[in-house]
This record gives structure tokens, C-alpha cells and sequence, in this order.
């Protein structure tokens, strides 16, 4: 099954302010694509915007899914959620009154998603052993471990091909993180997800990343063929420390 | 929107009729009045309104006042006291009406009392409650049959004490007109020596009275002395059907607002048989005067256009009668002069469509031809039946009473 | 002490009552932050609904007012597009001059009633008015006990719907956040626009209720507004079992000062207990 | 200088004001337009001395019909108890209803929106049962006040009254006015634009809000007081009714809020044709029109008759443009 | 009781603050003293903590332990206005203005309430202000109408008209482009020249590097490295916070 996201010129922001500007960049079947840069740099407006939470204000968002091309620009999020792409947002935005079981079955909210909603639990569950253990508990009164966890999970609720994860690392201590990232790549190669992340975590990024893209300013400063010319990247220093060591 | 029309066309019909009357030159005799067409007292007042509005139909079919047409200005005073004082400005400074009829009932009739007393007006009382107590307006006549202020209390506890009541619970709105009746209730049991063994204040907007009755019923009274109001009337007798008022009652009833209206009493059917209440007329074979059954006739036919009460016993012959005096006197002294208007009425007895009439110094009756009636035999949603005589038995006062009075309540009930 | 229990068994049957008044309330205002002052409008508006059908082709109360919810889901529907084309979408103010929008509301439904209905009190029979239970000296009055049971059954469905069905979830979800529930692919406004419409739909049952208990007259309305914000806002925003809860606590609260200590301090001690949760309390008794 | 001149302007145009009321009641002999002028007036008050706190601090207050009649039972329990003067009875309401408002600040301020609306309704209820049950002013049945005989130069109390409403008219407007141009204004803009970054630009937060309360409440209530003597009748349910409530937010609404003017615009507008309609139409549709008139503001001009007047309008008048 | 006055005393001592929400523990044991006039800078991962820190310095938040110092009086249960009157001013990450009211009349809320004792009218003073931060042509302006970048400066032109003594500035860079971050780094750099003590919140590193004399790194709500720009930036820690394990 083919599937590849392209993005070319996309211009987005918000009123005055300008968010994206120019950015091209590309994600094709079965890849792990990170897209690295430190806070405020764009990156969530960007999965925003593949999402149709933003509506760019100019350039190219097409997904194509077996030679069939589909412009995202033009679509609601409804729609861009039915041809199987997810997003775990930023900041896990769970909803904190609802239980885990009950957060998961909204992962499932959409008519298509709901035949295979069973499919879907079961792997949830076998994936993440702790969440099956809380299933009636409140989401807002877990760890944030566990919240990006069920963050995941409920994305993969809708049978997802591509999926979007937006900083799993925030806000977690480095121990989680790395478990965090390492599940990622594990239900990558489990379900054979296609994924773009953003993630400031450069060394935890990379480690699952077949290969990248840093941006700056809203604007894609390095696009690097794989990990090792990414490592190899100067900019990466000069942007995180400040061209310290 | 069919009662716009209505409303619009009782408008019209006051300017046609100025129109195609023989004496066109003749400027129209205008009578004022504000009456609640909205709120609370809404209900009251249109019925009201249609009877003095048949009384216009009426005499202008005979020719008018002096030969003048009659023509009614009406404003809605929202049932508010705060609306009727600008509204009685305009009829008397810019309207300039001939005669002025009070709104119906005491809140918005009060705060004009002061002003017409001031100017030297007419004023014909519409079912207000002692509103002239303390102003002492001499040129003030109320419709209304009460009479002296503790007839009322004094009428229900004379059948109650003869039907063997010692003692009395009083459960009375919190609003103006039955806290009126509970004072005077109290002072008279007071004279009398009856101890009150239950005397409770309810709010507006009470829903449930189910725990209320039950206190009531804890407190084993056997005269029950009750003055409410509509929505709320209806809810103390659905509980005291439910909840039971214990055997020792002797009489229950007195004050109860809402159960002259047919909505109500229709609605209550079989409840409200036994309920000793007062009420203004009733077609009973005593109530039947000069011209009673005419009116009706035409009340009958008009209110189911005007979506008024369909029965209309409670004021609208009432409204009709003031217009009776008015013309009585109008035509004895041949002017629109106030002061004779007044001086006519306080010293005549009146023969009106609700019998004859007379008034007492403060302007209300001489004597009180309240009744109290008593509900019998009726039966569940129909409202035909209050038209024949029987299903309220008049019990007091003496001269037009039709019945004795069945005891104790639990007995009247079946 | 007989007294006592009397008063809050009928309290809790009345408090009962009461929720299944504010409950559509609990979820238009308590989930989606309508600020819906005409919802007490609405009420008597289904009572009237229920009274025509009752008089006219004699169906029994409840069933009218089943017979009428779908209307009345409608009618929410159509009442929130108006408030979010309006208010909600253009943001500022929203709450304010929703509040004096949802007031001329009010209005203008108890002109219309009035000028169908007349403005005296309507009623409405059925085998179980005028009726009572008895347990020996006491007695329960049958339709308090139906309007417990409806009252009761309809608060209960409802905190079902909202927790095992896909839109009910959502109906939570999306007064816990908007965004992420356009994540799952689900319209925020869509579900809270479906979510108005089955506020409205309860008011169908709720109005049955209510001239079940008591007769209703067209302005009747206002003297809902306090109670039923001030059970929503006691029980915690959009939770249905603390709507409940509250509802029982005021029901129970004006039963006993009604029944001990005189009817006239009734209002005074339910709204007092409001600005007490209010003051303490802020999130109401379960919060959302 | 602009703000000297405008202030110029401001001061001789009430000064006009007064003093065509004042030969109004003198030249006029018809009592009539006396009665409608004065309701109109007491919502022109009403509706300022609302938007005070409501507008300025956008802090919806609910509670207006509580502040009236306790202006009301403030002027009728004073009256009864010394016969003291209208003055006293309006100076006395002022006070009360300030304490009341310093009181309720207090309790309800630190809740958010609606939150605060709300409360301010319990508020209300628990006052007018309160007065119910208080004997001395007639409790639930109401009570007849006697006039005193009107003062000279006035012929009629209402004509008195008349130019008395007036006379707290242009007393609430000068406040308003005066809160709007300083600091205080400006203060209780900035809290209703953003509370937290008022704070943190130097607004005492609280004690502007406690400040517009209180001064809300104390012209409201003195804005009721003459009603005991405008009706010569007090019932709880008239002083307590809720319509105070509903118009006076309606009128600020519909006028708008941003300005002192608004509400004054609002309440002409909105006062007026009620009148109009009470002697004209006189049915319930009555009710309808406010209802319409409600809606179609509010969703059709959002910032009310000002707004429409001027698309921008600016809070400060008299600020450099 | 230390005398205020002590010239090499602290201008702000925060002196062991923990913050929790509920389970969570946003500020653990933090403990930092501010010289006078220094610029300050304040960095760490997303969710580490920082505008946690500020609110407490600012007033927005109370810490459950712990106590904030300013010119030697203790203002830990002081409300934000009084710290402001006192002299602490701030931005806000997401610009805050004041929506119904000019740049100028913004202004002079602060310039109202500030109770700083001044010859010239306040609105010559306001322009003044607005002048430094190459806004006056935007004086008349409704705030809605600015851009991005005028915000940001609006929101630090408002916090000097408070005359702070110390002005905490929270992501002022964010979402701009880069002539846009070294424009507002110099007003910045040229504002603390004139001996106002700055703490400013960036993600910007290069921006850090530049403008900082000392730098703190937050993560997880502990201290991980205070000191020299460039030492912090080398500390292990630092880089493992950013980049990764």
C-alpha cells in the first residue's frame, strides 16, 4: 500500500503572525521522518496544517494513497482523519474527566474507525500493558508518562496509515522519554505506520528516525537525506546551544 | 396573534361607533382605565374588561350617556404598580377622559388612590382590597361585594364555629391581597377567643405543597382557613386530595383565589368538592337580578372569541354593574360633573345585573354580599356543569343563601 | 420526627423533579457554556405543548411529551446555529450579550404562548393526578411519585447516553477540549449543535413533568431561572449526577424549612446554599 | 485642552439640561409627560449606573432589581420611621445600596462570568425574601405612603420628582463620566479586556471592581428611592421585579457600553418606546417588542447604537486621537 | 531584618519556591538570587518549568513553599499589582494586550497605576516610550491591526511603562522571523543597558547566548545548571535536556 505525504511552499500563521513560511518537505510509505527544531520554531503549526486544523495560506499539502492524490488544503479534518491520518498533539491534550477506556473509544469516533474498534483496543492494550491496567481510570489523574502513552494509543484508535506525533517528549523525565520513543519505533515496524514526529529531543529523535528535517524561524534550514548527515550538521548545535562546543 | 385583532378591534369598534352614531357632533363621553392584560393578573383583567365593554355595547345600542357615545380608552398596566401612575396621568392630562374605572385588583390600583384623591377625581374601584383605608378618598367606589373589612374572616368563622370548629390553621400566600385577608382572619379569631394552631406563610412560586399540607394536617385544626393564589390554589387542594387533612376538619376553604375561574375549576373537577370558598356570583336561583341572564347570554357568546374565562361569573358582571352605576347616576344628574357623580352614588341604593348596591362612607359596601359557597357534586373535566345551580351551594350571606352547609370536610367530599 | 422523615421523603421525590428540569440545563449550559436563560422558556413551552396534545386528542401527559421531544430536538438545533452563528463564532462578548439574546428569547416565547394560550393556567389530567399512596397515616401523592420515577429514569438515561454511546463521549469531550476532539475527526460544533438539540429534547419529558406536578401559566418561566442555574451550578458544571445531587439537596433543603420552619424563608435558604457552594466551592459539588 | 473643552461642553450641556427641566415644571401645566419622563429618566440612571460595573468592568450584574428596591425599602423604611425628607432618603438609599454593593463585591467578585451573574440573582431573591418578611414595611402586602406636601419652587410632587430623577440623571452621568476619563476608567477596561495582564500592569483588580460595585449599587439604589413617593405604594414584588434587571442590561446593551452615552442613548430609546407602546399598542405584545428589540440589537449590532454611529468608537473621548 | 539598601544586595531572591498542580510538580525547591541590573537568561525544554517560575515571581501564582524577595521585602503573598507598583514588570508568552484600547492608551494603564511621580504629562511620556521601541507610528493604532512583532514590542513597551526595576520578558522572540529576533534582542540588550534588571525566557539560543550574562537551565522543575552562557550550554545535563540522551 502506497502512501506518501507532499508538502511544497506551504505558507500558514495566524492573523499577523507568520508561522510557516516556504516549507517543502516529504514523507513517503513506511518511513520515520523527524522534524526537529526547538520551541516556537513552527513545527505544530505545521502538523496542524496537515491535519486541516490550519488552513495554509498558500503552497501544495497532498496525500497520496494508491496513486490517488488528495488535496489536503481542501479537505476538513473529518475527511483527513478518514483516509488514516492521525495526530498525537502536542501537550497529549487528552481529555482529563473522561476515563482511559473512554478517551480511546473517541479515538474511535469515526464510522469508518469504529468496525475495527476491537482490533484496535486489543493492540492498544498488548502495546501498552499499563494503560489496560487503568482502563477506568481518570486520564487527568495519571503520570505523564502514561498520558502520552494513552496519547498514542487513542491515535491509533482510528486504524491510522500515517501518523503525526507532535513532542512525545515534553515534560517527561529522560528515562521516559527514551521508553517513549522506543514504543514509537516499535509499533512503527508493528503496524507498519508511516510517521512524521516533531521532536525537540535531537539524540532521542534520531534513534528511530530513518532521516530529518530541522526548521528554523518557519523555515526548513537542513534537509538531511539520512541520520548520519543530520548528526553531522552543524546547525543542529548552533540552534539548540548556541554554537556553544 | 388572534388576540391582537381582538385587542385591535375593541379599539376600533370605540372609534366606529363614535363614527356612525346619530349625534356625530357630539364628542364621545370617554371612560379611562388601565387594566393588566399581561402578567399575573392578566386572567382577571380581561374578563373584567369584557364586561365593562358589554356594558358600553349596551348603552350605546340605547342611545349613549346624554345622548353622547361611550368610549373606553384601556392601556395594560403589565399587572405592575410601578406602570399605573403615568398611565392615569395620560388619561386624565392628555386623554382627558370624562370618568375613570380603577384597574383590576389592589397592586395597581394602590398607587393611584393618592392621585385621584389629590385631583379630585371619580374613581370606580375594581375588586381592590381596602386600598382606601388610609387615603380616605371620598369620590372612591369599589365594585367589589366584600364590605367591611373582617366580613370576610368573619362570615367563614361564623359557619365554622356553628359547625363545632374550636381552634383554626391559616395558611395564607405571601402576597398582598391574602395577607390582608390573614390579618384580618387573625384578629378575628382573636376576638373570638379560637386559638391558631397553625399559621403558616407561603412564597410565590411554591411548586409542591405536599409537605406544607402535612405540617398542616400534624397540627389537627379543625377549621382550615386558607387564602391563596391561583397556581397556588390548585396545588394545596391536589395535595390535601393526596395527602389527607384528617377527619377533625369541620371546614376548609375561605380565601382561595383561582377556584372562580373555569380553567381552574374545570381543571380540579372532583377536588374541589366540600371547599367552603368565597366568591362574588354564582348562578344560583338568588343571584338572578334585572337583566343577569341577558348579560350572560352575551358574556357567553363574546368570551370564547376574546379567549377570556368562558364562565365569568368572578368579575366580569362586576364590570358591567360599575357601568350600571355610572350610567345611573350619569343620567339622575344629567352631568358628568364628579362631585355629583359622587354625591349620587353614595346616597342611592343601585339596582345593577348583581344586585342592588350601597356604599358605606370609605366607599366600599355597606353590607357585604360576599358568598360563601360550598362545592358539591362536581364532577371531572367539564366545565358546563358550573352553569347549572347546585354545584355551589350559597351558605352565607343569609338573604341569598341556597344550602346548608355539609360537615365535616372529609363528609362534603364524597 | 414522623414529620421530619415526611419532609425528606417528599423532598427527595421534589428534588428529583427538580433535576429532571435543570438536567437539559446541566448539559447546554453546565457542558457547552450556553448561557441559556430562556431554558426555563423552553419548559414551559413543552408544558404547553404537552397540555394541547393532552386536551385535545386526551394523550396521556408523558407520552405528549415524548411525542414532542423529536420537535423539540429540532428546535434545539435550530436554536444553537442561531447562538454560534452569532455569538460563539464572532468570540468576544459571547456570554454577555448571549445572556440578553437567550433573555429576549424568553420573551418572545411567553408573548407566544400568550397569544395561542390565553394567559390563565392550563393543566392536565391523567389517571395518576389526584391520586395517592398510603403507608398507613402516610401518604404520597402519585404523581409525585411518577414524576420521581420519570424524573429519576430520564436523568439516568441520559448520564448513560453520555457515557457508553460514541456521541455522548463526545459530548463531554468537547467541553474538555474542542481541539483535540477535531483530532478524532469529529466536528466540535456539529456535536455540540447535536448536543443543544438533546437538551432541548429532554425538555420535552421535563415539561410533562412539570404540568404533571403543578399547572403552568405563561410566565411561569421566571421563577425557574434561579432554581435551575442554581442546581446546575451547584452541582458542579455538566456533571448529571451531581445535577442530581443538587437537585435532591434542594428539593430535600426547601421540604424541611417549608415544612419546620415556615414556607416564607423557603427561597431564601435554597439561594443561600447557592451563594455558600459558590463562594466555598466555586466548581460545584462534582465539577466537569 | 481637548479634554478641557469637551469637559466645557459636557458641564453647560447638563447645566442646560437642568434647567430646561426645571422651566419644564414650571411652564408645563399637563402632568402627564411629568409621570412618562420620570420612568424614562429612571432608566436613563438605571441603565448608567448599570453599565458602571457591568460595561466599564463587563462584570454583568443581575442584581439591579435588588439594589432598586432596596433604594425602594431603604426611602420607605426611613419615611416611616422619622418622616425624613426626599433628600435624606435618597442620600440614605445611596448608602445602603453602597454598603450592599461593597458587600456583595466582596462575596461574588472573585467569581468569573456568568458565575458572578448568577450569584448576583440568588443575591436578589434572598434580599426581596428578606423584605417580605419584614413586617415594618408591610411585608409581602405592601404599603400606602402619604406624600408630605411638595416643596416650592414645584406646584406637583411629581413635577418635583420629575427634576429630582433628573437631577440623579446627570449626577450618574457626571460619574460615569468622570470614572470613564480617569485612571478608574481606564483600570476597569483594561480588567475586562484581560484581568491577569491588568494585574501585572499595575491594576489593583479587586479594589476597582469593589470600587464599580459599590459605586453601581449606590446609584442604582438612589435611582429607586423616589419610586416610594413617585407610587405612593411599595410592594416587594414591584421593587423587586425583575424587569429592572432585564432593562437596564438591555438598554446598556442596546446602546452600547463603551461610552457613558450608550446607555443614556439605550435608555431613551428603549424607555420611550415602552412608554409609547403602553399607551398605544397596550398588550402583550408590549413584552414582544422588547423581546425583538433584545435580539435583533444584540445580534445585529453588536456594540450597540454608539457602534453603529461610530464604527470604531473609543473609550476615551477625550483622549489625542 | 536585612536593610534594603545594601548596595550589592540582591534585587530578587527567590528563596526555595515548590509549585504543585495537583500530583504534579512544576517548581521543585528552586532557589536563585538576581543582581541588579543583570541580564538573566532563563532556558530549558518545554514543560521544564520556566513560566511556572515567572508567574510566581510575578504574582500570577502563589508557590505552596518557599519565598520570593524583592529590594529586600519579602513579596511572596503580595498580589501581581503591588509587585508591579513595586517594580516588577513582564510579557507574556502569548501576547496579552489590552483588545478595546490603542498602543498608547495600553500604555498608560501602566503609566496610570504604576505610581511613578512625574513632571511631564503621561502621554508624553507614553509616546517616549513608544518612540524607544520604534512604535510610535503605530500610537493610535488598534491593537488588533499590529503584527506579530508589534505585539511583542507593544507587550514590552506596556511592562516600561510600569518604570520596572526588573522586567521579566517570557518568549518575546516566539514565531518571529530572524531580522524580527534581532531586532527585539536589541531593544532588549539596550533596555538592560540602562540599568533595568532583565529576565528573559527564550528558546532562541542564539538570542540566549547573546543577551545573556548569566544563564539558568530548568528541567523538570529542578535546576539543572546555572552560570555562564557558555559554561551552561556545555554542562552535560544542559545537552541532554536538549538534545537527548
Amino acid at each position: 500500500m502506497a502512501l506518501s505525504l507532499a508538502i511544497e511552499g506551504l505558507d500558514a500563521g495566524y492573523g499577523a503572525v507568520k508561522a510557516l513560511r516556504g516549507v517543502t518537505l516529504h514523507v513517503e510509505a513506511g518511513e520515520t521522518v523527524a522534524l526537529l527544531g526547538t520551541n516556537g520554531n513552527g513545527k505544530s503549526t505545521l502538523m496542524k496544517c496537515v491535519m486541516g486544523l490550519v488552513r495554509p495560506d498558500r503552497g501544495r499539502l497532498s496525500l497520496t494513497i494508491d496513486d490517488r492524490s488528495h488535496d489536503l488544503t481542501r479537505l476538513s479534518p473529518e475527511a483527513i482523519v478518514d483516509l488514516g491520518v492521525a495526530l498525537v498533539p502536542e501537550g497529549r491534550r487528552l481529555f482529563p474527566k473522561l476515563t482511559v477506556t473512554e478517551n480511546l473509544m473517541l479515538g474511535a469516533f469515526r464510522k469508518l474507525a469504529r468496525s475495527a474498534i476491537q482490533q484496535n483496543l486489543a493492540l492498544a492494550f498488548e502495546t501498552f500493558p499499563a494503560l489496560k491496567e487503568r482502563r477506568n481510570q481518570l486520564a487527568g489523574t495519571m503520570s505523564g508518562g502514561q498520558q502520552q502513552m494513552l496519547a498514542i494509543a487513542r491515535a491509533l484508535m482510528s486504524s491510522p496509515r500515517l501518523l503525526l506525533i507532535d513532542e512525545p517528549s515534553v515534560g517527561l523525565s529522560p528515562l521516559l522519554v527514551s521508553q517513549t520513543i522506543a514504543k514509537i519505533g516499535e509499533l512503527k515496524q508493528r503496524v507498519g505506520l508511516t510517521v512524521l514526529m516533531a521532536e525537540q529531543n535531537f539524540n532521542q529523535a534520531i534513534r528511530i528516525a530513518d532521516r530529518g528535517y530541522i526548521i528554523v524561524h518557519g523555515e526548513i534550514a537542513v534537509a538531511a537525506q539520512s541520520v548520519d548527515e543530520l548528526k553531522a550538521n552543524n546547525i543542529v548545535k548552533r540552534l539548540y546551544l548556541g554554537g556553544v562546543v | 396573534m388572534k388576540r391582537r385583532t381582538f385587542l385591535g378591534g375593541a379599539m376600533a369598534v370605540a372609534v366606529l361607533g363614535q363614527g356612525s352614531s346619530a349625534s356625530a357632533q357630539q364628542p364621545p363621553i370617554k371612560i379611562g382605565m388601565s387594566m393588566p392584560q399581561t402578567g399575573g393578573l392578566a386572567g382577571g383583567g380581561k374578563a373584567s374588561l369584557l364586561g365593562i365593554e358589554i356594558w358600553r355595547d349596551d348603552i350605546n345600542a340605547k342611545g349613549g350617556l346624554l345622548g353622547r357615545k361611550v368610549e373606553l380608552v384601556v392601556y395594560d398596566d403589565k399587572s405592575s404598580a410601578s406602570e399605573t401612575p403615568a398611565i392615569y396621568a395620560k388619561l386624565v392630562d392628555v386623554d382627558k377622559v370624562d370618568l375613570l374605572f380603577a384597574p383590576y385588583a389592589t397592586v395597581p390600583t394602590a398607587p393611584i388612590m393618592p392621585f385621584v384623591k389629590q385631583r379630585g377625581l371619580l374613581l370606580m374601584g375594581n375588586f381592590s382590597f381596602q386600598v382606601n383605608s388610609k387615603v380616605g378618598h371620598d369620590m372612591w367606589f369599589n365594585n367589589a361585594p366584600w364590605g367591611p373589612a373582617d366580613s370576610w374572616a368573619a362570615s367563614f368563622l361564623d359557619l365554622a364555629q356553628k359547625a363545632g370548629g374550636k381552634n383554626m390553621a391559616l395558611l395564607t400566600a405571601d402576597q398582598e391581597f391574602a395577607q390582608n385577608l390573614a390579618l384580618t382572619a387573625r384578629d378575628v379569631a382573636k376576638k373570638r377567643n379560637l386559638p391558631v394552631v397553625f399559621d403558616q406563610v407561603y412564597p410565590p412560586n411554591t411548586v409542591e405543597f405536599s409537605s406544607i399540607i402535612r405540617a398542616l394536617k400534624a397540627a389537627k385544626p379543625d377549621i382550615v382557613y386558607v387564602a391563596s393564589y391561583p397556581p397556588d390554589s390548585a396545588g394545596i387542594l391536589r395535595a390535601v386530595n393526596e395527602i389527607g387533612i384528617g377527619d377533625d376538619v369541620k371546614i376548609f376553604g375561605g380565601g382561595m383565589v383561582g377556584l372562580q375561574f373555569a380553567a381552574v375549576m374545570s381543571n380540579l373537577g372532583s377536588l374541589l368538592n366540600g371547599v367552603v370558598n368565597y366568591n362574588t356570583w354564582l348562578p344560583e336561583k338568588s343571584m338572578y337580578f334585572d337583566g343577569t341572564k341577558e348579560f350572560f347570554d352575551k358574556y357567553t357568546k363574546r368570551a370564547v372569541e376574546a379567549k377570556v374565562d368562558p364562565l365569568g361569573y368572578y368579575l366580569a358582571p362586576f364590570g358591567y354593574a360599575m357601568g350600571q352605576m355610572i350610567e345611573a347616576a350619569v343620567n339622575s344628574t344629567k352631568s358628568l360633573d364628579q362631585k355629583g357623580i359622587a354625591k349620587y352614588l353614595r346616597e342611592n341604593e343601585h339596582k345593577t345585573i348583581v344586585g342592588p348596591i350601597a356604599f358605606s362612607a370609605d366607599g366600599e359596601r355597606k353590607e357585604t354580599a360576599t358568598l360563601q359557597a360550598q362545592f358539591r357534586g362536581v364532577k371531572d373535566k367539564d366545565i358546563e356543569q358550573f352553569r347549572s345551580s347546585g354545584k355551589q351551594v350559597i351558605l352565607f350571606p343569609e338573604k341569598l343563601k341556597t344550602g346548608d352547609l355539609i360537615s365535616p370536610f372529609e363528609a362534603a367530599r364524597k | 420526627m414522623d414529620l421530619l422523615l415526611g419532609a425528606v421523603v417528599l423532598g427527595v421525590l421534589l428534588g428529583c423533579f427538580y433535576a429532571a428540569v435543570s438536567v437539559g440545563l446541566s448539559v447546554s449550559f453546565g457542558l457547552l457554556d450556553v448561557p441559556h436563560v430562556a431554558h426555563p422558556a423552553f419548559l414551559v413551552l413543552a408544558s404547553y405543548g404537552v397540555y394541547q396534545l393532552n386536551e385535545s386528542y386526551d394523550i396521556d401527559p408523558l407520552l405528549a411529551g415524548l411525542a414532542i421531544t423529536p420537535l423539540f430536538f429540532l428546535f434545539g438545533l435550530l436554536a444553537y446555529r442561531v447562538y454560534y452563528e452569532t455569538f460563539e463564532r464572532r468570540g468576544s462578548d459571547a456570554a454577555v450579550r448571549g445572556i440578553a439574546f437567550f433573555f429576549g428569547i424568553a420573551f418572545i416565547i411567553e408573548v407566544l404562548i400568550i397569544l395561542q394560550f390565553g394567559v390563565d393556567q392550563r393543566s392536565v389530567s391523567a389517571t395518576y393526578i389526584g391520586k395517592s399512596w398510603r403507608f398507613g397515616e402516610f401518604r404520597i401523592p402519585i404523581r409525585q411519585l411518577v414524576a420521581f420515577a420519570v424524573a429519576l429514569a430520564l436523568t439516568l438515561l441520559l448520564a448513560v447516553y453520555l457515557s457508553k454511546t460514541f456521541m455522548g463521549r463526545a459530548i463531554r469531550a468537547v467541553a474538555q477540549d474542542e481541539e483535540a476532539l477535531r483530532l478524532m475527526g469529529a466536528n466540535p460544533v456539529r456535536i455540540k449543535q447535536f448536543a443543544f438539540g438533546i437538551a432541548t429534547a429532554v425538555l420535552g419529558i421535563a415539561g410533562a413533568l412539570l404540568i404533571i406536578v403543578a399547572p403552568v401559566e405563561p410566565t411561569l418561566d421566571r421563577a425557574y431561572i434561579g432554581r435551575t442555574f442554581c442546581v446546575v451550578v451547584m452541582a458542579g458544571l455538566g456533571s448529571i449526577s451531581g445535577t442530581l445531587i443538587a437537585a435532591i439537596i434542594l428539593g430535600v433543603a426547601e421540604s424541611i424549612v417549608l415544612t419546620l420552619f415556615g414556607a416564607s424563608w423557603a427561597p431564601a435558604i435554597s439561594f443561600a446554599m447557592l451563594l455558600g457552594v459558590l463562594a466555598v466551592r466555586p466548581q460545584g459539588l462534582l465539577g466537569r | 485642552m481637548m479634554k478641557h473643552r469637551n469637559s466645557i461642553v459636557f458641564w453647560a450641556g447638563a447645566a442646560v439640561f437642568l434647567i430646561a427641566v426645571l422651566s419644564m415644571t414650571q411652564i408645563v401645566r399637563n402632568e402627564y409627560p411629568f409621570f412618562a419622563g420620570y420612568v424614562i429618566l429612571q432608566f436613563i440612571a438605571l441603565a448608567v449606573a448599570w453599565s458602571i460595573l457591568g460595561g466599564y468592568a463587563g462584570y454583568v450584574n443581575f442584581g439591579t432589581n435588588a439594589f432598586f428596591g432596596v433604594g425602594v425599602y431603604t426611602a420607605v423604611a426611613l419615611f416611616k420611621a422619622t418622616g425624613a425628607p426626599l433628600v435624606v432618603q435618597i442620600a440614605a438609599a445611596a448608602v445602603v445600596g453602597m454598603t450592599l454593593g461593597f458587600g456583595v463585591g466582596l462575596l461574588t467578585l472573585r467569581m468569573r462570568g456568568i458565575f458572578f451573574s448568577i450569584a448576583t440573582i440568588a443575591l436578589a431573591i434572598i434580599i426581596e425574601t428578606f423584605v417580605m418578611n419584614w413586617r415594618f414595611v408591610g411585608g409581602a402586602a405592601g404599603i400606602q405612603i402619604q406624600r408630605p406636601p411638595v416643596m416650592a419652587p414645584f406646584d406637583s410632587y411629581v413635577k418635583m420628582l420629575f427634576f429630582v430623577q433628573a437631577l440623579l440623571v446627570v449626577i450618574a452621568v457626571s460619574i460615569a463620566r468622570y470614572i470613564q476619563n480617569s485612571r478608574i476608567g481606564r483600570g476597569l477596561q483594561a480588567l475586562r479586556d484581560d484581568e491577569l495582564a491588568a494585574e501585572c500592569t499595575g491594576v489593583p483588580t479587586l479594589k476597582l471592581k469593589l470600587v464599580a460595585c459599590m459605586i453601581s449599587g449606590a446609584l442604582i439604589s438612589a435611582a429607586g428611592a423616589p419610586a416610594a413617593m413617585y407610587l405612593q405604594y411599595a410592594d416587594p414584588s414591584s421593587a423587586f421585579n425583575l424587569s429592572y434587571s432585564v432593562s437596564a442590561l438591555a438598554m446598556a446593551l442596546i446602546g452600547g457600553t463603551a461610552h457613558w452615552i450608550g446607555p443614556v442613548l439605550g435608555a431613551i430609546l428603549l424607555g420611550s418606546t415602552q412608554q409609547l407602546l403602553a399607551v398605544t399598542i397596550s398588550s402583550e405584545v408590549n413584552v414582544l417588542v422588547l423581546g425583538i428589540m433584545l435580539v435583533l440589537f444584540v445580534v445585529g449590532a453588536p456594540k450597540g447604537i454608539i457602534g453603529l454611529l461610530r464604527p470604531r468608537y473609543r473609550l476615551r473621548a477625550g483622549g489625542k486621537p | 531584618m536585612t536593610p534594603a539598601a545594601a548596595p550589592d544586595a540582591p534585587l530578587l531572591q527567590v528563596g526555595a519556591i515548590t509549585k504543585t498542580f495537583g500530583g504534579f510538580t512544576a517548581l521543585d525547591n528552586i532557589s536563585v538570587d538576581i543582581r541588579k541590573g543583570e541580564r538573566f537568561g532563563l532556558i530549558g525544554p518545554n514543560g521544564s518549568g520556566k513560566t511556572t517560575l515567572i508567574n510566581c515571581i510575578s504574582g500570577a501564582l502563589r508557590p505552596q513553599v518557599g519565598s520570593v524577595v524583592f529590594c529586600g521585602e519579602d513579596i511572596t503573598q503580595l498580589p501581581p499589582h503591588l509587585r508591579a507598583r513595586r517594580g516588577i514588570a513582564r510579557s507574556f508568552q502569548i501576547p496579552r494586550p489590552f483588545k478595546s484600547m490603542t498602543v498608547l492608551e495600553n500604555l498608560m494603564v501602566g503609566l496610570d497605576f504604576a505610581k511613578v511621580d512625574s513632571s511631564q504629562p503621561e502621554e508624553d511620556v507614553a509616546m517616549s516610550i513608544l518612540t524607544r521601541m520604534g512604535l510610535a507610528s503605530k500610537a493610535s493604532a488598534s491593537t488588533d491591526t499590529l503584527s506579530q512583532v508589534e505585539l511583542r514590542k507593544m507587550e514590552l513597551a506596556r511592562a516600561m511603562a510600569v518604570r520596572p526595576k526588573l522586567l521579566i520578558s517570557d518568549e518575546a522572540m516566539a514565531g518571529l522571523s530572524s531580522s524580527e529576533v534581532d531586532e527585539v534582542l536589541d531593544l532588549l540588550i539596550s533596555l538592560g543597558e540602562e540599568d533595568i534588571t532583565i529576565i528573559m525566557i527564550e528558546h532562541i539560543m542564539q538570542a540566549v547566548m547573546r543577551f545573556s550574562e548569566r544563564v539558568m537551565c530548568l528541567d523538570a522543575g529542578k535546576i539543572i545548571a546555572l552560570g555562564a552562557p557558555a559554561e551552561v550550554m556545555g554542562n552535560k545535563r544542559v545537552q541532554e535536556a536538549y538534545l537527548g540522551t
